[in-house]
């Protein structure tokens, strides 16, 4: 039976090509992959879920599972990183720059910023400390739009709703509609990564084998061109 | 009770309870009239009607907020139109929020409404007629005093039902704290983050005893209007 | 003031082909169940529309099928008193009472007061329908229809669902109505003693059609009815005026052909009223009769013989100027050797003439 | 074979306090609305429990306050025939039929085809019961209950809904079962006329009490149960013998106090039948009658007068064996100096004998 | 049509169509008996057992998809004891979806039926008592015929929402395709990915065109039933 890779619903596209090209490449039965969001799936890996590999979008839950001892020690790897931009709807003329105290909120034009949950979901999260760093959250914290997942939030760009967005890199590559205004300094939110780990329940070769794919060369190459960076190191 | 709940989650709180009640009220009188065209006319497209107006039952709620978006946000056509003609602005505001609850909570309501009318003698209505009510005045006086408790029955569930409803709403218009952030969206922001689990049920509690309570008392005014229809 | 009705309709397996004119005063439409009685109201009141034909009402077309005239009910005016009350169960009776009026033109119909004083139902305003006996539940509706300030009066076997004694509660009310106000009734009902009592004039339906029309006493007296009513309630009409009360209980009527006794009545000597005396009521003696308990002994002559199947005959008898109706058996005709133009005693027990059976007017 | 009841029992305004016995033969319970005939006959059925006493079917207790017996409806077998019929809609008229045989225990009730030849619905088996007429739903209603093999029928005013011609229609059928099946029968009715053709014991109730209860003759013929019964419908019941049917379409009859001609009857001669002769319809004679059109004229004696409010008096007549009512005016009856003991002739007309108010058995 | 729709989707409709039937056949017996405790039983707890039916109306799905994880997941109370028991595995399977999709269309199952309960006429199970039916008897030879049209109604309305349910499926048995990746999730999966409105939409109308076969399905059949009920 082909082994389950639960993962976060943000890395679908690229998992999908990646998934076919290690079937393709290896001779095995393609993996069963299940997109969610990662809390959802984290809690039904807690719940026993069949999954033998767990991609996640967000290092707290990885961290839970890892502290509840469900993971197989030593194949804990991140897989991807993450940036973070800042988008804008179609039609939307203005240009900025990012940096300290930058005038998001003038940009704004008190319409409103769409993110992720600020308080829920890892780009919403890291999108705030950005913002934080950078000294601009005061002057928009009562002009953001939450949506539940990152890609509502690309799409209230898209459709204009919001004139401006701060989705990952990924996100925007994806979608032809918006324009990416900037690139928020790396140092300006905790690091955006991607943990990966092969589940101890259902810990099989060729969810390792796969593990191993994702992070090698090809894997690399695959989540590259979605928009994806690569870690510097492996753990 | 106040040290229980943060000054975020009473603000949730009302708004659920504000959005709710406003979807409930506003739904009633297009649900009353859905209700009784479904029940009574025979019209061409009445298939299609009910259709329609069962749609939001079949949908993921999530699509249902995505359509919503497409035709109610500001850039949407209807959306557009409201906002130029009167000013009128849906998105991100709470006003959007009453909608989606209204929309998902609609079908219920029709259902139990239709139940309803379906049930009033024709022969009442007929009597009516013959003392010189027009069919209107007939509605007004006969027929709808007389689906009274079908209409409770029917506003409460709408009300529960608006009282959970997540998907549509978040798509819709956002969590925004104190505009569209309602229970089930405070709920589910503390459902994403491990070991939230305590805040989130103690939301959960909160939403069940309101709509708990809304049923209850929905089964005591049901019953009383039963009684006062059945003319003892 | 009057009711013209010419219509055709299809319904289930029944042709029905109806012309009758409805004068004022009470038209009772009498007919067996099925032959299409309610349907006639029913498209009087325009709850039905028939296939053609038309509907007038003092002179004004409620319903035309050449013309595409179809007036919808609330605006025909009219107070349709139906068989099951149908009172509103969520308003008071006051409120029933009150409901048509508000729709109606204002004129001068019969105020709230005068109509619960004409019902006796002064006492029940404030009650629930469901909280009223049937006898009371069907005087509210008859003052419902009433209070709505009606160009006529439909009532659909408006007593058929009461036993005899809540039957004879209303009945004295229902005349009351066709004597103080001016409104024009049709009647429904299958019930001979109720229509003899009360209609002015008789249509009578069969299977579809008008098998007879014309002023009750006609209609009643006539032997060729007799199909129709059925031979237990076969009988005659006869127009009377109260005479005299005499101390021990009896009443004395005048007629054109003598006088009647009967229990005492409640209507002041001179006052018209109607008795019915039913064929099978009626003894003939060609003898006067002497030192029998039947007080009232009519001089007749026989005007006609109708035998039927059975081995009964109808005779019809001339009493003054006035008609009787006696049923004997064919034995007894041919004893007693009946022929038109015979003379005969017809023997009439004052007291099998009922009070049900009395009428002012 | 009996019923034995003896229930007391609160239900709105009225304090029921009922006892009665139900030997075998039919049973009818009669009163004025409101008086209490369902409320019995549904604590019979199980449908209602009363407040207190015991309720006993052949030998069996059904229910008993006291020992907290209370058999529930489905184990007392009995057949309940309702006033609205009540067929199941969703089922056939034979499956309607059959229901109740499949609970019941294994037996040698009436067998479907004997019930449908019985009833006449051997026709209507395959439809359903909304494309029955009234009088067709109350047959089939009537062989449902009789094919659950039930050890009483309770038949309540399974008629009343019913016009007189759909009544005469049943009213046979009713009769053959008396007499066919030896299942008692607990009948309630407000008709009198139907009491009298059917009952062979009469309960008559008032306000919640018994206030008279014996055999239908007895009961029907006593000049005290007038006020129960209405004066319009007061008469006795005789029991009778056909006797010979007469080539002119009379059937004579033999009873206790000389023959009665009446229009011919269905019945063998030799069968044991019985009339009713309406107290109203008697006319009292001095001289015996000549030449008049009344065929049965009966030598009587006085036995009892009984005056009322009004100007009428209940005569009691001895006629044979048997006892007649005759209703006359306080003046006939002075005029005819009538008195306990004296001999008088009754004229009844042959065809005011009602076929309605015949009954065989 | 093969051509519209990827191998996928079809497993994805495939799996809709079984997980949303044996949803509705599974909870048409409870759902009965309970709208008839509620309709005809007059027990302590009846309101209790009214607001427990309804709380899947009023919670947000994603708690009901939470709770029911909690609960009968692998290491949860119930799921444990079932597995441990009968060997049965509800969760991440299909049949976990089923059971998601059976309580979030109970209440409405439940309220459709328990409205046709109440119209059957007393008298008639009356008839049938004294026709020597014992209590379960009537219940099966008279009322249950006679709610047809209403368990119709209840059946097909539970279907449309199983049809259109997500939020607690996803949560309680994820979204593995095949297994439990149902018409919702599909949609949400392709909304996940940018640009991929399309075939979402497809999907979409899909679900639409199924659900509004059933309903109108649906109302033919009841209609059917109703006249058979009126003994035409
Ligand atoms: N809705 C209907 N569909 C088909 N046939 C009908 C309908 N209503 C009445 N009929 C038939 O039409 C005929 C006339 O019915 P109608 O109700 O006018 O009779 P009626 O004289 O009022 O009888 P009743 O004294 O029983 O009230 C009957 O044969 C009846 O069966
Ligand atoms: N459900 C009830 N609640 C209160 N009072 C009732 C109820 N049912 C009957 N009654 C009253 O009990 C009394 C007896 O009723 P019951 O039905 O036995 O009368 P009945 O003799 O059958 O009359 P009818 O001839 O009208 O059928 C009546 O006064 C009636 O008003
Ligand atoms: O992959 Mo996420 O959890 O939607 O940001
Ligand atoms: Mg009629
Ligand atoms: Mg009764």
């Amino acid at each position: 039976a082909p082994f389950g890779v639960f993962a976060a619903a943000s890395m679908k596209t690229a998992l999908d090509e990646a998934a076919a090209r290690f079937a393709a490449g290896t001779g095995e039965t393609p993996p069963l992959l299940s997109f969610a969001g990662s809390s959802a799936l984290a809690r039904q890996i807690m719940q026993g879920a069949p999954a033998a590999l767990f991609v996640s979008a967000n290092t707290a839950w990885m961290d839970t599972l890892e502290a509840e001892g469900l993971i197989a020690p030593g194949t804990r790897a991140d897989i991807a990183t993450g940036d973070l931009v800042l988008i804008a709807a179609p039609g939307y003329a203005g240009e900025l720059t990012i940096g300290p105290g930058f005038d998001l909120a003038g940009a704004l034009g008190g319409e409103r910023l769409a993110m992720a949950l600020v308080d829920a979901v890892p780009a919403g999260i890291y999108g705030r400390a950005a913002l934080q760093s950078l000294g601009v959250w005061d002057s928009v914290a009562d002009r953001i739009a939450q949506a539940d997942n990152v890609r509502a939030a690309l799409r209230l760009v898209a459709l204009g709703e919001a004139p401006l967005g701060i989705v990952y890199a990924t996100d925007a590559l994806a979608e032809p509609r918006v324009r990416v205004l900037g690139r928020f300094p790396p140092d300006s939110h905790p690091p955006i990564c991607y943990p990966a780990a092969v589940l101890a329940e259902f810990d099989t070769p060729p969810a390792r084998a796969f593990l191993a794919f994702l992070t090698g060369p090809e894997g690399r190459e695959i989540l590259n061109r979605h928009g994806f960076g690569s870690p510097d190191r492996t753990e | 009770m106040s040290g229980w709940l943060g000054p975020a989650e009473w603000q949730a709180l009302a708004l659920s309870l504000k959005v709710s009640f406003w979807a409930t009220v506003l739904s009633l009188p297009p649900g009353v009239l859905v209700a009784y065209a479904l029940a009574r006319g025979r019209f061409r497209g009445r298939e299609l009607l009910n259709g329609l107006v069962h749609l939001p039952l079949i949908l993921p709620p999530v699509v249902t907020g995505y359509l919503l978006l497409m035709t109610f946000g500001r850039r949407g056509p209807v959306g557009g139109w409201l906002e130029d003609t009167f000013g009128l602005v849906l998105a991100f505001r709470w006003t959007g929020a009453v909608l989606a609850a209204s929309i998902m909570a609609f079908p219920l309501m029709v259902r139990a409404i239709r139940l309803a009318i379906e049930a009033v003698d024709p022969k009442l209505e007929q009597a009516a007629a013959t003392l010189g009510a027009s069919r209107i005045q007939v509605f007004a006086t006969v027929t709808l005093p007389l689906i009274a408790p079908g209409l409770i029955a029917g506003a409460v569930l709408g009300f529960a039902k608006a009282i959970g409803e997540f998907g549509a709403t978040i798509t819709f218009v956002s969590n925004i704290p104190g505009q569209t952030q309602t229970l089930p969206s405070a709920i589910y922001t503390f459902l994403q983050v491990p070991g939230a689990e305590a805040p989130a049920l103690r939301l959960v509690a909160i939403s069940v005893v309101v709509a708990l309570a809304a049923l209850a008392a929905s089964e005591v005014l049901a019953r009383r209007a039963a009684k006062r229809v059945a003319g003892e | 003031m009057s009711l013209t009705v010419d219509i055709t309709h299809r319904q289930g397996g029944l042709n029905l082909q109806i012309g009758f004119e409805a004068p004022g005063g009470i038209t009772a439409l009498f007919g067996r169940s099925g032959s299409g009685k309610t349907t006639v109201v029913n498209a009087v009141a325009g709850l039905l529309t028939p296939r053609g034909g038309r509907i007038e009402l003092h002179g004004q077309t409620l319903f035309d099928a050449d013309a595409g005239i179809d007036l919808p009910p609330h605006r025909r005016r009219l107070g349709y008193v139906f068989q099951d009350a149908r009172l509103f169960p969520h308003m008071s009776v006051r409120r029933n009472l009150t409901y048509g009026a508000r729709f109606a033109p204002p004129g001068n119909g019969p105020s709230l007061d005068e109509v619960c004083a004409l019902l006796g139902i002064g006492a029940l305003l404030d009650r629930r329908p469901g909280a009223l006996s049937g006898g009371e539940k069907q005087r509210v509706a008859i003052g419902r229809a009433l209070l709505s300030r009606p160009r006529i009066l439909l009532m659909d076997e408006p007593l058929a669902a009461l036993d005899a004694a809540r039957k004879a509660e209303i009945l004295p009310y229902l005349e009351r109505l066709r004597d103080s106000t001016g409104i024009p009734i049709l009647y429904v009902s299958h019930s001979v003693p109720e229509v003899a009592r009360l209609a002015t004039t008789v249509v009578v339906l069969e299977d579809g059609h008008v098998a007879r029309t014309g002023p009750a006493e006609r209609v009643l007296s006539d032997p060729a009815t007799v199909r129709q009513i059925g031979l237990r309630d076969a009988g005659a009409v006869l127009p009377a005026t109260v005479a005299l009360h005499h101390e021990d209980g009896l009443t004395e009527l005048a007629f054109s052909g003598g006088r009647l006794f009967l229990p005492a009545i409640d209507s002041a000597p001179g006052t018209p009223t109607r008795v019915r005396i039913l064929a099978r009521d009626v003894i003939l003696s060609r003898p006067e009769p002497r030192e029998q308990s039947a007080l009232n002994v009519l001089a007749c002559e026989v005007t006609e013989l109708r035998g039927g199947e059975g081995p009964g005959m109808m005779v019809g008898l001339r009493c003054g100027d006035d008609r009787l109706l006696a049923r004997v058996t064919r034995r007894s005709a041919t004893a007693l050797a009946l022929a038109p133009g015979e003379r005969v005693y017809a023997l009439v027990k004052s007291v099998s003439v009922a009070r049900m059976d009395v009428g002012t007017g």
